[in-house]
């Protein structure tokens, strides 16, 4: 069969039309055009695969127009239908890098085209996307282009010919949560030896299993007028309206609930109900207020105590629910609070 | 009574039904893990591994598990409930491979479980 | 899914049963809850007495909401 | 103490009507083999099988893996306490078959542990497998009880493994290696400005099938204890564990410990090897904290600098492997754990049952649920009407053309804990 078919997507800094300033460029396809890093990709490819088309899009025109951006682009790409997708490499650049992991996570979920990114482990778009896109870990700077490129290159081939993907440290993209078997030179002992070597020596070692690690998040500043705050319930206690119209998991959850409690003054046993399966639900279900104290928010509202109460509440069952999952729903329920002024957010869980 | 022991296992259930409280369910593997944690929430320790044996989980049907004979008055033990909640989501890892077991096989998990609980007595 | 909320610039408080587990999930303000079938409330009281016990835990929520913390705190 | 280990080469195993070894080649006479394992009369019946490297062939369900060794010079015999009388061993000389290996198979329970596939994909993820072994596949005599019959047939590969060692008594060694510690004061003296590094060794403790054994003494009845790292290799440690084939450690692996080896490589010249520190990995939780406390005490009371922490089996251990890091951490002493991992078979499943900050430096023997497709073998030693129901395989197990895709969890010493092999996961 012929060269397999590569989109290429590089912001308006690598095809050489300008810095911040000429961030503002707007999405555009040129068809049979090698661009910037397109290069050294051709390069790398030799007579195996060629870039059919490279996407330049602003990172401003991309972060300031995100949904028309990605319309745009997804259209771009549908159009050329290649057998992989490369954006970036990015580097260090922070919303070129966003930009590239957004683009790439569409291209692969919404088209089923496999698609891959590079960028330094320190820009932002990484921490966001290497669990969904595989991303080459790169220098901090366009001087690691030939490396980057010496990484993506044979992994976009390896995708786009559905080949058996290796381990992280083997094909070069940033450990994504996925543990794959490879077979090292040395064997177990022989490693844990030279580690514990370095250990003791104080010289750097990696280690081969991160612990889940609990990162932290600084606390924002206290509320400093409660009494005219607009306070939102959250709770990952399961409880919702009876009959779980929206069918929330036991546990697993794939999705969580937003209602709306204006007008509710109290939980009670035939209005409101738990969808949780990791605890006895017959106290919730007889007053779901043990759990999302909704009757004595609304005397402290009456009392303006607290501003308001807010009309929406976020809920899903925190059982089982992978720490990946709950983070997703978590960063997309507190977007939307934060859109309509929350000002202080009481979260519950059992 | 020298302590609460939760099971699926009915050899467990008959030889220490007497010595000690028996909580006999006759649920999976899964449910079971899941009705000791229902104890934990009511403020009982877990005194034996979850997950003890290596036998894996839905590999056995069975599971037996000892705690302490009364709850806690300060509410949940935060080292149980780590134990228990871990332990579920090791065992959710695992294909259930338990349907269409010989008796005999079943009766060897028996007895082996059996062991495992003995060794903590 | 708290530091998520607290990631988006909105102060915080996480009322739940067993603090370590909410230590390990990363909240800063953290409120211990009765149990965990029923955090807000205790079946074996009458209706009022546990309305007073909820009221008594929200308060305290509301009271951390208004506190500068530095790093998580146990109120 | 002073370890002579030589090395005799086996290149070949055949049967013949007189046991000795000649020129590398190890001659069995099946019928006094046969009457060595049949001395327990709760084993009804034993065949014999000889497997080589590359061959279509495939043994299972195995039990243990044994190497025949004999004390030339010295205290004590090999076993002690469970074959030879109980004397402290480790010194003087011995010599070990090396390339070749007893395996126990048969059914002990009523499912089965463990395949060795001496070719194809199979043959990658055990050691075993570039081995010649001499199987013995025994049959229960009617209504023994398990207990019982598991005693019988671990003694019964003992046996059978030390008689072959005793041929290669007047030999001489291909090949020679000597191991040496001193005690404490003498190893602070020798060695100043060297790390004090000791290996801690969890032991699989948990009760039927699940066990070790330690001069004979069941690792679940004792605190943490240690001895001189050569003890060992004279069988001072045997596997009484038959569970989870692939991280297991068979009678062979404690033989041939390779964090014990890798350390002696760095004695003397990067590190102090100051001791071989034992721990269980019992049931009980009040035991996990006594046993994981008692090592950590240790670890302080020898002045250790470093350890290197590895573990045998699933779940249950995790928590004893996590408590023991943490601890010895605390005492100042830094540590390194091995362990495999129950990621999944989509790899995306949480790999420990438990985790801590303080694991900072993790090897890892590779996940076990990955899923591997094993062909159909042209002969099979042992029996397959349990091989679907092996941990890690489902009935839908068998495809059309007999081949099985299982995990690798069914493959014995596939993800070794103690690094004895080269597969890992990133």
């Amino acid at each position: 069969m012929g060269k397999l078919r590569v989109v290429h997507y590089i912001n308006q800094f690598f095809a050489n039309i300008g810095g911040e300033e000429k961030a503002d460029f707007p999405a555009e396809l040129r068809v049979g055009e090698v661009v910037g890093p397109g290069l050294a990709f051709k390069a790398s490819f030799k007579d195996e695969a060629e870039i059919i088309a490279t996407i330049v899009c602003g990172d401003s025109y991309f972060n300031e127009n995100l949904e028309t951006a990605k319309a745009q682009i997804l259209e771009m790409v549908k159009a050329q239908n290649p057998d992989v997708f490369i954006a970036g490499p990015a580097f260090n650049a922070g919303r070129y890098g966003v930009a590239c992991g957004t683009v790439a996570d569409m291209v692969s979920s919404e088209l089923g085209i496999p698609a891959i990114t590079g960028m330094y482990e320190e820009n932002p778009g990484a921490d966001m996307f290497k669990n969904k896109v595989l991303t080459i870990a790169t220098k901090n700077s366009a001087a690691g282009m030939r490396d980057a490129v010496a990484k993506m290159a044979p992994l976009a081939l390896k995708l786009a010919k559905n080949e058996k993907i290796g381990a992280s440290c083997e094909e070069g993209y940033m450990p994504n949560g996925v543990r794959v078997n490879f077979f090292e030179k040395e064997r177990g002992s022989k490693r844990a030896v030279k580690m514990l070597l370095s250990k003791l020596s104080g010289k750097p070692f990696t280690t081969e299993y991160p612990m889940p690690s609990f990162d932290r998040v600084d606390p924002n500043p206290a509320v400093k007028d409660m009494a005219h705050a607009r306070v939102a319930l959250v709770t990952s206690g399961g409880i919702v309206p009876k009959g779980n119209p929206d069918h929330i998991e036991s546990s697993s959850a794939s999705h969580y609930g937003e209602y709306d409690i204006s007008g509710v003054f109290d939980l009670t046993s035939d209005t409101y109900e738990t969808a949780h399966g990791g605890y006895d639900p017959c106290y919730a279900n007889q007053d779901a207020d043990r759990v999302l104290p909704v009757d004595v928010l609304r005397d402290l509202e009456k009392e303006g105590k607290i501003g308001k109460l807010h009309e929406k509440f976020y809920t899903t069952t925190g059982n089982g629910t992978s720490v990946a999952s709950s983070k997703a729903f978590a960063a997309e329920f507190s977007a939307k609070l934060k859109a309509d002024g929350v000002d202080a957010v009481i979260l519950t869980s059992t | 009574m020298k302590g609460l022991i939760i099971t699926n296992n009915p050899i467990v259930s008959e030889k220490f039904g007497n010595e000690y409280r028996v909580e006999y369910v006759d649920q999976s593997f899964e449910d079971l893990l899941a009705r000791v944690r229902d104890f934990v929430h009511k403020g009982y320790v877990i005194l034996t591994h979850p997950l003890s044996g290596s036998i894996k989980p839905k590999e056995t049907p069975y599971k037996s598990v000892l705690l302490s004979e009364v709850p806690l008055l300060t509410g949940v033990e935060g080292e149980s409930l780590k134990l228990i909640e871990n332990s579920i989501i090791k065992a959710k890892a695992f294909e259930d491979k338990t349907n269409n077991l010989s008796e005999s096989v079943l009766n060897d998990f028996r007895l082996i479980d059996l062991s495992l609980l003995e060794s903590a007595l | 899914m708290v530091k998520e909320v607290e990631r988006a610039g909105i102060p915080v408080v996480h009322i739940c049963t067993v603090t370590p587990i909410s230590l390990t999930v990363g909240a800063n303000r953290i409120v211990p809850a009765i149990a965990i079938p029923h955090p807000l409330g205790n079946p074996a009281m009458t209706a009022q007495e546990e309305k007073a016990i909820r009221r008594q835990i929200v308060e305290k929520a509301l009271d951390a909401l208004q506190t500068e913390v530095s790093g998580q705190t146990i109120f | 103490m002073r370890l002579e280990m030589g090395h005799i080469h086996i290149k070949d195993i055949r049967f013949s009507e007189e046991s000795k070894i000649v020129d590398g080649v190890l001659f069995v006479c099946e019928d006094e083999i046969r009457k060595i394992v049949l001395e327990d009369e709760k084993i009804k019946s034993v065949t014999f099988d000889i497997a080589k490297p590359g061959e279509s062939t495939r043994i299972t369900p195995v039990k243990d893996v044994i190497e025949p060794r004999v004390k030339v010079e010295g205290r004590g015999g090999i076993f002690p306490g469970v074959i030879a009388k109980v004397d402290t061993v480790g010194s003087g000389k011995t010599y070990a078959l090396k390339g070749m290996a007893v395996v126990t198979a048969g059914r002990i329970v009523g499912f089965q542990e463990g395949i060795i596939d001496m070719s194809g994909p199979g043959a990658d993820y055990t050691p075993f497998s570039k081995l010649i072994n001499f199987v013995m596949v025994c049959e229960p005599e009617e209504g023994i009880e398990p207990h019982h019959y598991e005693q019988a047939v671990r003694l019964a590969g003992f046996r059978v493994a030390v008689r072959l060692g005793e041929l290669a008594k007047e030999l001489t060694p291909d090949e020679t290696k000597v191991y040496e510690t001193c005690g404490i004061k003498e190893g602070i003296e020798k060695y100043p400005d060297l790390p004090r590094v000791a290996y801690v060794h969890m032991l699989q403790s948990q009760g039927l099938l699940h066990d070790t054994y330690v001069y004979g003494v069941d690792a679940k009845k004792s605190l943490t204890t240690m001895m001189s790292p050569t003890e060992i290799m004279d069988g001072a440690i045997v596997s009484g564990n038959c569970v989870s084939a692939c991280d297991k450690n068979t009678t062979y692996h404690h033989l041939n410990n390779p964090v014990i080896h890798d350390l002696f490589e760095e004695h003397g010249k990067t590190l102090n090897f100051v001791c071989h520190i034992l721990t269980n990995e019992n049931v009980y939780l009040a035991d996990k904290m006594r046993s994981s406390d008692w090592t950590a005490k240790l670890c302080r009371m020898l002045d250790l600098d470093g350890v290197i922490v590895s573990q045998e089996g699933f779940g249950n251990p995790d928590t004893d492997l996590i408590m023991n890091c943490k601890k010895i951490e605390a005492e100042g002493v830094k540590t390194v754990i091995i362990t495999d991992e129950y990621a999944g078979r989509d790899g995306k499943s949480q790999s420990l049952a438990d985790a801590d900050v303080a694991a900072d430096a993790v090897v890892t023997g590779g996940n076990a649920n990955q899923l591997i497709r094993l062909p159909k073998l042209d002969k099979v030693i042992g029996t397959l009407d349990y091989v679907t129901k092996i941990a890690g395989s489902s009935a839908d197990a068998i495809m059309d053309d007999g081949s099985y895709e299982v995990e690798l969890q069914v493959i014995t010493g596939a993800t070794n804990e103690m690094g004895f092999n080269c597969l890992s996961a990133r």
